[in-house]
């Protein structure tokens, strides 16, 4: 057995998730930077230059507190749900492609650590399965409000799922592949409209399904305006109310990286990946991906909370069928052969 | 070759185990959860049978849907609400059994007949190749042969999906909220609930204030003095 | 707005600073609310005084809600707003009765208030005023809970501001101490903290 | 007599023995809730997420403010009133003050009056802007709060530099102003009220057209306009349903009927009608500072002084043995109103603020009874939320716009 692409994925897969991890810790830093410039105020700057320091000021602090568990608690769940939350959230990281091979000492590598032929649903079973630890959480608090919150995340990932996967069914019509490496090289070709030389990305040719993702991305990863789960105002934090020290931060830990995970797949299908002016790159990729990153923390600084039933109406009375209207226009094109973009 | 069997007998092994714990588990979220695990193993089996399309679909159709609806209808329900899980008669209990052993048989004869035979089916390892890869080969199949179960299917769903929202009856939530509204909201002094022959106050007529647009197609009128009270109208339309 | 620009006029200003004529005539002769309720009741009509141009009538406690009602519904008067409903310990000023629960009405078409009073003893109970204006509601649930004043046909009577197992009794009563009844242990001192005013006991060092 | 050692009858209807035998989910929202604004209790019935009962629970922030107006002085209770609505105070003060003036009998000058307009203008907009920024936080708009408590510091700085405290100004007294206006303080009214229009304009960017605050604030809470005079509401609660009654206009106290203003009135009585008649409430505010401002007198005095109700001022102690002696018996006994009884009500930015008091004669008022607006408005809250979903009481609640010192006072 050739053991050696084993072992560079796997030392592919740890480089990524320290990343990962860094790059939450000063996604929360960036967070409450941005939110408060919106908001006219200065946010963290008392640790270190410019606050760099708070992530880590507050890892230590969340890991040194006290981990409380309720007396009502379903013990054994409610120890194991943040985990399950944690471990599931950077996987769907896995798929995307980072760029392509180099050579490092003498071998190739490439810059993803695996290239399955599912990858995008790969992608949307991991989502799914990361509702669990939500649901196993909120249930296991033995807290009304803990599992008010875990029933509308529940009904809100299922429904947003749906929409989730229906707008990628145009790429995949245009591609005819669901890896990841296959919609990044058909993105990588150029687009000539006339005398317009564009890049071939996804946006431009599936702009509806870009909106869509976009929306159903910002309710899988109980963002807001559709953090209902955890609406602070309504139902005091959701799912982890009851949660406190290091298993309250694995749940935060677990929301950072999913928003950093949607948004590099976001880019990947949609922005082209590493694709880009000048030298392809994985810089561009980190470029759009800040941009959807700072999208979201626009979102949370404007706009209010949706109501529970406002949010599953828009989900299957607009959302849905919007996406099964794209899905039958890209066919309809596809079929009549002038879809081969 | 032999780490491969080596992973293979970990993930039946804990599917399994899995799967003893949906039964033996006293909570059922308890139980629930066990699915989920030995879904998930089951799901990597798969993975290793080079049948990626099948152990994603498995993933996100039993495991992120059905099963979390099942633990959507348990927190729903309270606890004792439940049956009894261990308990029921004995003859239920031994036709239970029995029933299993029918469905362990048929799917040992189904499996063993194949593998006895050696046939490999339709899709030989080429024949999956020369199409591009096992989600096109199921493709072809699927729309293709099978096109007409999969309408029947489709069909089927549909159907279950109208029968489900016909046997939930909104109708009845509304019937339901209008009971609430009148019975068992406590305002309990609201007039409508003591004396609803009499109106409290009379409705406002028609008045001639300036009116501001205000937003969201709303208006304001703006009341320049008190005296214009019983000409003030600004309401109407709208009655709960 | 179009008249933003208007020069504003000083209106006329009455001669003492109270006589807004808010309260209607100051003579309970020509005030229509009296004439009508004395005319209407003529036995549960007591009296009606004016004080600072505030018109009062005082009625027997059982035609509390009639009154009330019939000044509600009655076309000429409409007082049909029910600002505040409340009661005053007469313990010191008079012998009986004991309460005064004290009806502030206000006629929104007419911009006219008037004040409703009906005395209560101990242990009688007042018309409840629930049927007529549903935000009497809390306002006689507080009045039961600071004086303990019944009202008969309450809805919902219980405690309000006060917990619902507060067993010393109604402390907006004249004779309620201001501290309350009963000793308060304070952690940290030696011996509790007296209700009476005074100093307080200091802390051990 | 009441047994006070048996427990206190609750008087329970056969509607509400009903709803405790049915199975739903009862959940318990607050006293410690983010948004129940303070200590407010509500015992929610769930089915689903729909509301089907609803109780307020209040009285954890009961202090007995009105049986300590009956310990207290005349001019000792002003502080007190600070503390039942912390958000506005000035207005609190304002309506103490007035009813024990009527009670007197006397007037404060004009020049003072015209400041006390002002300043009760500038707490209705702080505590609009409170509101403004608590319930928008309630629906989820999290920055409008943050900018409303940034433009609210400037009124904050106003009553610092007036009166030297920020939130408990007591700054009326019984009579007038006893503090000389600062000179500064005339051009800095001007400017806040040239900058907050721009302010309001920003906030109504962010929520006024936003289609998810239309979707989560029209058609929620509809109050018929019988049915609010009925619960006795005032205030924007009552303006939202379209009933003209304002006491500034009703029954103009202090000046304001030289003042030029309009009271803005909804046409459908729901959430979204009562924030825009509150923050048209603001506008008008502004107009009404701006109307004193160019009216008020640039000097005269701040303090009625020939009664024997008000402190006489200290020039006249220092010179005349008249004055001293009033001045003394001030300090050491207080003053005695008449016998009699006065109800007096100012338009706080919740509704009618009324104070009742008793006079016995003597310098400690017999009752005091505070009619504090958001008490009786929250009772309206059941009503409200009939039918409505959990996350529309969090709004329910915001449009009331309590302040639970107010409620439980």
């Amino acid at each position: 057995m050739d053991w050696e692409p084993l072992i560079v994925s796997y030392l592919f897969g740890f480089v990524l998730l320290n990343v990962l991890l860094l790059a939450m810790a000063y996604m929360t830093w960036l967070e409450r930077r941005l939110v408060a410039f919106f908001q006219d105020r200065i946010g963290p700057n008392r640790t270190g230059p410019f606050g760099l320091l708070q992530p880590i000021a507050d890892a230590v602090k969340l890991i040194s507190k006290e981990d409380i568990v309720p007396a009502n608690a379903d013990r054994l769940v409610f120890l194991v749900a943040p985990l399950l939350s944690f471990v599931l959230a950077p996987l769907g990281a896995l798929v995307v492609p980072f760029g392509d091979a180099v050579t490092v000492f003498g071998r190739q590598v490439n810059l993803y650590v695996i290239d399955i032929n599912v990858a995008a649903l790969y992608f949307l079973a991991v989502g799914s399965m990361g509702v669990y630890g939500i649901i196993l959480g909120g249930y296991a608090s033995g807290n009304r409000y803990s599992l008010l919150g875990a029933l509308r995340s529940t009904a809100q990932v299922i429904s947003y799922e749906l929409v989730l996967g229906l707008s990628l069914v145009g790429i995949f019509i245009l591609t005819g592949s669901l890896s990841l490496v296959d919609i990044l090289r058909v993105q990588q070709r150029t687009l000539v409209l006339g005398g317009l030389e564009l890049p071939n990305w996804f946006l431009l040719s599936q702009p509806l399904a870009f909106v869509l993702f976009l929306i159903a991305a910002v309710a899988e990863t109980n963002r807001a305006p559709f953090d209902l789960p955890e609406a602070e105002t309504e139902l005091i934090a959701g799912y982890f109310t009851e949660y406190s020290g290091f298993r309250f931060s694995f749940y935060f830990l677990a929301e950072y990286i999913n928003m950093i995970v949607v948004s590099l797949i976001a880019a990947t299908l949609f922005l082209g990946g590493i694709d880009g002016p000048f030298v392809d790159g994985v810089w561009w990729l980190a470029v759009k991906a800040f941009i959807f990153l700072f999208f979201y923390v626009w979102l949370r600084a404007t706009l209010p909370r949706f109501r529970y039933d406002q949010l599953m109406g828009l989900a299957w009375k607009v959302l849905l069928p919007l996406a099964l209207i794209n899905i039958g226009v890209t066919g309809l094109v596809r079929l009549w052969g002038i879809g081969a973009l | 070759m032999a780490i491969e069997v080596l992973i293979f007998y970990l993930l039946a092994g804990v599917a399994i185990a899995a799967a003893a714990g949906v039964v033996l588990a006293r909570n059922p979220v308890h139980s629930a959860v066990s699915l989920v695990l030995s879904f998930v193993n089951v799901a990597a089996i798969y993975v290793m049978l080079r049948a990626e399309f099948l152990a994603v679909a498995q993933v996100i159709v039993y495991t992120g849907a059905i099963i979390v609806l099942v633990l959507f209808v348990l927190m729903l329900v309270q606890q004792q609400d439940l049956p009894e899980f261990h308990g029921g008669r004995p003859l239920r209990r031994a036709v239970g059994f029995l029933l299993g052993l029918v469905l362990l048989a048929e799917v040992a004869a189904a499996i063993l007949t194949r593998s006895l035979r050696g046939a490999p089916g339709s899709w030989p390892p080429e024949a999956v190749a020369a199409v591009g890869g096992n989600i096109q080969a199921i493709g072809r199949e699927l729309y293709s042969v099978y096109m007409l179960p999969i309408q029947a299917t489709a069909l089927l769903l549909l159907a279950a999906t109208v029968g489900a929202l016909f046997l939930a009856r909104p109708e009845l939530i509304e019937e339901r909220l209008a009971v609430a509204r009148r019975l068992f909201t406590i305002s309990l002094a609201h007039p409508r609930g003591v004396d609803p022959l009499q109106p409290v106050a009379e409705l406002p007529g028609p008045h001639d204030n300036e009116r501001k647009p205000a937003g969201g197609d709303r208006v304001l009128v703006m009341a320049r003095n008190a005296e214009e009270f019983t000409e003030q109208p600004a309401w109407g339309e709208i009655r709960r | 707005m179009s008249d933003e620009q208007q020069a504003p006029v000083p209106a006329l200003r009455p001669r003492e600073p109270w006589q807004t004529g808010y309260w209607g005539p100051t003579n309970p002769d020509e005030h229509p609310a009296v004439i009508a309720v004395r005319q209407r009741f003529a036995e549960a009509f007591e009296e009606a005084v004016t004080f600072r141009d505030e018109m009062t009538i005082r009625v027997k406690r059982e035609a509390l809600r009639e009154v009330v009602a019939f000044l509600r519904d009655h076309p000429e008067l409409r007082y049909n707003h029910l600002t505040d409903l409340t009661a005053v310990d007469m313990l010191n000023l008079r012998d009986e009765p004991r309460f005064d629960v004290v009806v502030q009405l206000y006629s929104i078409p007419r911009r006219q208030r008037l004040r409703v009073k009906c005395g209560v003893n101990d242990g009688e109970t007042v018309p409840s005023l629930v049927p007529l204006f549903a935000g009497a509601n809390w306002l006689e649930r507080e009045c039961y809970d600071m004086f303990g004043i019944v009202f008969e046909g309450h809805p919902d009577l219980r405690r309000i501001l006060l917990p619902d197992d507060w067993d010393e009794g109604h402390p907006l009563r004249k004779e309620y101490p201001l501290r309350g009844y009963r000793d308060y242990v304070q952690p940290g001192f030696e011996r509790p903290a007296p209700r009476v005013r005074g100093s307080l006991p200091r802390p051990r060092p | 007599m009441i047994d006070f050692t048996q427990p206190t009858p609750v008087l329970l209807s056969e509607e509400r023995q009903i709803t405790e035998t049915r199975r739903e989910l009862v959940l318990n929202m607050g006293p410690q809730h983010p948004s129940t604004h303070g200590v407010l209790r509500v015992r929610l019935t769930l089915e689903g997420e729909m509301v089907v009962a609803c109780d307020p629970v209040i009285g954890y922030l009961h202090r007995g403010v009105e049986k300590l107006g009956e310990s207290h002085r005349y001019a000792q209770i002003v502080p007190w009133t600070d503390r039942t609505d912390y958000v506005a105070a000035p207005s609190n003060n304002l309506g103490y003050v007035l009813a024990v003036e009527k009670l007197c009998g006397i007037e404060a000058p004009e020049r003072a009056q015209y400041w006390r307009m002002i300043m009760a203008e500038l707490a209705r907009i702080a505590s609009h802007l409170v509101w403004l920024g608590t319930h928008a936080l309630d629906i989820g708009a999290l920055s409008v709060s943050l900018y409303t408590f940034r433009d609210r510091e400037l009124i904050l700085d106003i009553f610092e530099k007036f009166c030297g405290a920020r939130l408990t100004t007591n700054m009326m007294e019984i009579g007038g102003f006893s503090r000389q206006i600062p000179p500064a303080l005339p051009e800095m009214v001007r400017d806040f009220c040239r900058y907050l229009p721009k302010a309001i304009r920003e906030y109504e960017d962010l929520l006024t057209e936003n289609p998810i605050w239309l979707a989560r604030t029209k058609g929620v809470g509809i109050v018929e306009p019988e049915i609010a005079i009925s619960y006795s509401l005032t205030g924007a609660c009552l303006r939202g349903s379209g009933v003209n009654y304002d006491v500034r206009k009703a029954m103009p106290y202090l000046l304001y009927d030289r003042i030029d203003f309009a009271v803005p009135l909804g046409t459908h009585g729901d959430v979204y009608d009562r924030y825009l008649v509150r923050v048209e409430e603001m506008r008008q505010s502004i107009r009404i500072i701006e109307q004193c401002l160019d009216q008020v007198p640039a000097d005269g005095p701040l303090m009625a002084y020939e009664s024997n109700y008000v402190i006489p001022p200290h020039e006249r102690v220092m010179t005349t043995a008249e004055d001293m002696q009033r001045h003394f018996i001030w300090v050491i006994k207080g003053f005695s109103p008449p016998k009699g009884e006065v109800y007096h009500a100012v338009e706080h930015s919740k509704g009618e603020l009324g104070y009742y008091i008793v006079s016995d004669g003597s310098p400690i008022p017999y009752r005091m009874r505070i009619r504090s607006p958001d008490f009786v408005n929250l009772q309206s809250l059941p009503y409200m939320a009939q039918g409505a979903m959990l996350a529309d009481v969090v709004a329910l609640i915001g449009t009331i716009d309590i302040v639970l010192g107010s409620v439980d006072r």
